[in-house]
């Protein structure tokens, strides 16, 4: 019952294998970073890409990814920049492409004119933490299916049953679901998250699963990829970054990421 | 016109629970249990006792002579910084303590800006027997410092909160933060009528105890039923909202509602959400603040730290939409003298927040028949350090004048 | 048996007026007038006015769960911690205000100790517009500073007294030989229930307030008519009059007194007058007080600025001698430990005088339906400095001896 | 209507004159300066002296006097030093002495041993200005008159003038009227009191009139004694104290004080 024209992200979802995915901030560490970074995880052979859209007060981040929203916005990352660089990568970048940030800005730039320069640039997804399924029903939903944009939430340990299936049926392209409760950059142990995995294992999603959230070792990856369609490593790549942007470290980096 | 939440959490165009997933069932037990448990008789009787034996209320109506002379009109002060932890914030904190055991919560965490809502909160937990952590911007920590010994000293955590202005918005993020990384055993004490749904109604329903008490108070010692005005300081606006609340119905008495103008509107270090705010989402609620054309938000400025918030409530923003509330800008200067004055004229030290209050009723033009009701939000103990360099400063520049 | 004071200024053979002859006809004006001022109804609805619209009484009867738990028995608080100005003083200092204007007197002076009667008598005089000087120590002035600062900012003049122990005792000589200089216009407003006839008594019946409302609080929270005990600390001994007063003439109801034994009643660091002192004259009365063999006053110790005085009123001299009134000697330690424990598990930072009372509770032998009434006069905002080291170097000495 | 036997005080007010008093705090400079200063003040002609026991907590002292106080308890006096003192006095100095204190130390000491030893060692008058009239005529007055001790009173300008009746009529010797309403050594000037000082004037006591308090030079000293029979040099004199008792220096003292 897909409302979304054919799609990258559903097309790649489709294909065999765990997906692996790599969040990082846009405009970090430097302004224009991002579409070399783009390559670099396209040519690692990373499944996906989540940008996070830069806000000056994202509560559902930790320490690191915070910092790189500061130094963003520092570097001048505006809605505009980002839409002007990422029209550039679509020549030579084929991976999908998650939009993922907080509401405010989304709101201020305005959601339908937001959706409709999302599809022209070609983003995939679009993941909006603190938009609510009720909102994102009564107002939202009709901008992300006219503009061919699928929709993302997150699921927690925390969400009942009713709503799992409330946010599957919602949902295009993949659950993100968080591997503890916790913001981004936590020290959870993804063994102490077995038990949530198993749960999630059993349930019967339309749309595959990707846990994201303290993913940051090989181990880890291993471990969640056993219950998950995919995985998403964040605030540890940021934190590859964190002394300015080297080609062979991060290839180095998603490398050793790889079993 | 209804003032009163509707059943998503809005107030016309503003408030809802724009929360992320991991609270969505924590805010929507809330939500779904409030009501119920708000209007419980064994919660409303054990709520009422201590706001009685504890906080000590019903706060008295005071006359202020010296106001009355000053503005032509007789001025009364509704003594909220006679409560016990030495301002109103201690009427919703023991409403939203006792609410968190009625959930089975285990744990507090708490943002503060002056210090006068962590201090409340901190009361409450050691009353009601839970551990209790604050988070306080490092500014804030800084210019109430002894709100911060006061917490430490009633057993809570005090966290300093680094990111941003340092200050109540950035406590505010890390609280919401702290809860995201523990939203099973821990309870969410806001401070103000802020927040996702059901907070910003909840909050106000604990503080509209001083309305409430106001009309028994009016006519008992004016010549009138309702006052002309009741005017009140509004940072994220749980003073206001608590005094405006049981005349909201009543569109002869007119809501004054003062923000803090900073170093004035136009200077860039202000924070009149009203006036310089528009329509965002911060929080968890939709509601006006300060922030750029990209939906950045602002820092806030006001020499007041209870008041240096770029937003408001979505009440508020609806009480201007609509005109039901007037809102003041009053900046650091004017709030300045207004609390200085009321010291020397009156010997009440006001919370700058309240002096902005105080400052307000410049602004209006009273007749001498007005009954005005002024809502003294809290006392200026944690405020003294402030007071004492702005009159040092204040001479020293008189001098270089001279 | 009478506990009132004799037509001659006496309770039994304390009291009396031992001025100078240029006070004489201060003191006599006082004396001769006193009653019929305070016995008038203009006066006495002026009185009652201020207390409930501007001091906020009545102040409540709150119950004590931790307390009551800890010793056994039903413990409540009588919150003078409550009152505008955050200690019981303002009961007397706006009655001696209010009387001074009535005398014509056109500037008061006042001593202080915690500061907590000079803020009191500067919140009195800039309500009612009198010129306020406050002689305070040096030493007090350092260890209660957030007590200056109110005061200056209510506009009294602060005046340092650098004799003796730079304590109270030396505030009072003082603010003594200011009224010397200017006795015509000037009132001195006495902080206790001490210095010359009829201050003692006058203090008392503006302090009797407090027991005036346990007369009407015991019986409707409790299920007794009258507590079976009744406790206070005593500094000069004024919060403790008050908390006495009537229930005097009921034997039945214990009054117990608690003094402030310093760093140990044997150590020579102590203010424990009745334990220490004995009979003699000072500041203008017959009472108990510290002092050598040769009559020379000797200099107290108390960790808690507001009961650091050699003496006590000439009252509590008596209660002592006739029995009537127990009296307990608590240490510094003790009395930190009683008021942090008292913040952590109920969230009610009190004074540390207050807190010399809480720690004399372990000193009664109490039964499960013993119905206890402690007088908590005054909040510890002005000691957080103190708590906060004190709490730093105990952690500090556990550390060590690990 | 003496009560008092032929006493050193009432012969030296029957002499004709003006009668010129200093008074010096017993102990002070240093414990044993009092009977050199004596001899001084008696051969530099001075009519007589008053004599502080120091106290801790005098409140009717200035700073000056209070210090003395301080530096003579300091010192070691006491009231056993002090009567040693004076007893062995007598043999050389003839001047009355009037001892002036705060009452505590006398209570202390017992109020009729008190008075005995002042009647032992040859004190002739007592001034203790915390001492009210009630109560010395009630308890101590028949002490004062077995020991035939003179009882010396203060009034100021706040006293009534019935209470000026009475007080003089209890007074033996002298009444010691305060320049004004103050403690000791303040600055007030003696012509702002010269209303005052003609009142006392035209007021029919049975004692003669000293007036004390704040007189410091030989201008005050002439203007005051015209309307007083004497006039107490207090401050002033333990003022040229301060460095140490130099005989030379105080015998210059009390010589530029005469006319
Ligand atoms: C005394 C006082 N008044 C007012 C405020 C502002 O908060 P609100 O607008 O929620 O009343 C504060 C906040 O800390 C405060 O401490
Ligand atoms: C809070 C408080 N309690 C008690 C006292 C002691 O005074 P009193 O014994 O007169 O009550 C003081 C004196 O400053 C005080 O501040």
């Amino acid at each position: 019952m897909s409302l979304l024209n054919e799609n990258r992200l559903s097309k790649m979802f489709s294909s065999p294998g765990k997906k692996r995915s790599i969040y990082l901030t846009a405009g970090y560490p430097k302004l224009h970073d991002t579409v070399p970074l783009l390559e670099i995880l396209q040519n690692s052979g990373i499944d996906f890409v989540e940008i996070g859209i830069p806000f000056s007060d994202s509560i559902m981040d930790g320490p690191v990814i915070l910092n790189s929203h500061q130094i963003a916005l520092g570097n001048g990352m505006t809605m505009d920049v980002l839409f002007d660089q990422l029209a550039a990568v679509r020549a030579h970048i084929s991976i999908p492409i998650v939009l993922m940030g907080s509401m405010n800005p989304v709101y201020q730039y305005g959601f339908d004119r937001f959706c409709k320069q999302c599809e022209k640039v070609g983003v995939d997804g679009l993941l909006l933490p603190d938009l609510p399924v009720i909102e994102f029903k009564k107002h939202y939903s009709d901008f992300y299916r006219e503009n061919n944009i699928a929709p993302v939430f997150m699921i927690s340990p925390q969400t009942s049953s009713a709503r799992l299936a409330e946010i599957d049926g919602l949902t295009e392209s993949f659950l993100y679901a968080v591997s503890s409760s916790s913001t981004t950059g936590a020290s959870s142990k993804m063994e102490d998250s077995q038990a949530y995995f198993e749960q999630l294992q059993i349930q019967n999603f339309r749309n595959p699963v990707v846990i994201g959230f303290n993913i940051k070792t090989r181990e880890d990856i291993k471990f969640v990829s056993q219950y998950a369609d995919g995985v998403i490593v964040g605030s540890a790549f940021i934190q590859a970054l964190e002394g300015g942007f080297d080609p062979d470290k991060i290839t180095g980096f998603i490398e050793g990421l790889k079993d | 016109m209804s003032y009163q939440v509707d059943e998503n959490g809005f107030y016309g165009p503003y408030g809802g629970s724009y929360v992320p997933e991991v609270l969505f069932s924590n805010v929507e037990e809330l939500a779904e249990n409030y009501q119920a448990i708000l209007d419980d008789p064994g919660f409303q009787n054990e709520f009422k006792r201590l706001l009685r034996l504890y906080v000590g209320r019903e706060t008295p109506l005071c006359p202020s002579p010296y106001l009355s002379e000053l503005y032509g009109a007789c001025i009364w002060l509704k003594r909220e910084d006679l409560c016990h932890s030495g301002s109103h914030k201690i009427n919703n904190t023991l409403g939203q303590v006792l609410l968190a055991k009625r959930l089975g919560k285990k744990r507090i965490v708490a943002e503060t800006g002056a210090g006068s809502h962590g201090v409340a909160t901190a009361m409450a937990c050691a009353l009601l027997k839970m551990p209790c952590s604050v988070y306080m911007g490092e500014v804030d920590m800084e210019r109430q410092f002894p709100n911060v010994e006061r917490m430490r000293l009633l057993g809570a955590e005090v966290i300093p909160a680094v990111s941003g202005s340092k200050t109540l918005k950035d406590a505010t993020n890390e609280a919401f933060r702290h809860w995201i990384n523990n939203p099973t055993d821990t309870y969410y004490v806001i401070g103000s009528v802020v927040g996702p749904h059901p907070y910003p109604d909840m909050v106000t329903r604990f503080q509209s105890v001083i309305s409430r008490e106001l009309l028994d108070q009016v006519p008992e010692l004016t010549e009138q039923s309702l006052p002309d005005y009741v005017v009140a300081c509004v940072g994220g606006g749980s003073n206001a909202a608590g005094s405006f609340y049981h005349f909201l119905d009543h569109p002869g008495v007119r809501l004054i509602a003062a923000e803090a103008a900073g170093k004035g509107l136009n200077s860039g270090f202000s924070a009149a959400a009203t006036f310089l705010g528009k329509e965002g989402i911060l929080h968890g609620t939709k509601t006006k603040f300060m922030q750029t054309e990209e939906g950045q938000v602002l820092e806030a400025h006001s020499i007041s730290a209870g008041l240096d918030y770029p937003g408001i409530g979505p009440l508020h923003a609806y009480l201007h939409d609509t005109g039901r509330a007037e809102f003041v800008a009053v900046t650091d200067d004017e709030a300045m003298a207004a609390g200085i004055a009321l010291s020397e004229n009156e010997g009440i030290i006001p919370a700058i927040e309240s002096a902005h209050a105080l400052a307000a009723l410049a602004q209006l033009r009273l007749k001498p028949t007005d009954v005005v009701v002024l809502c003294l939000s809290g006392r200026g103990d944690k405020d003294l350090e402030t007071y004492i360099n702005y009159s040092t400063s204040q001479k020293a520049n008189h001098e270089s004048v001279k």
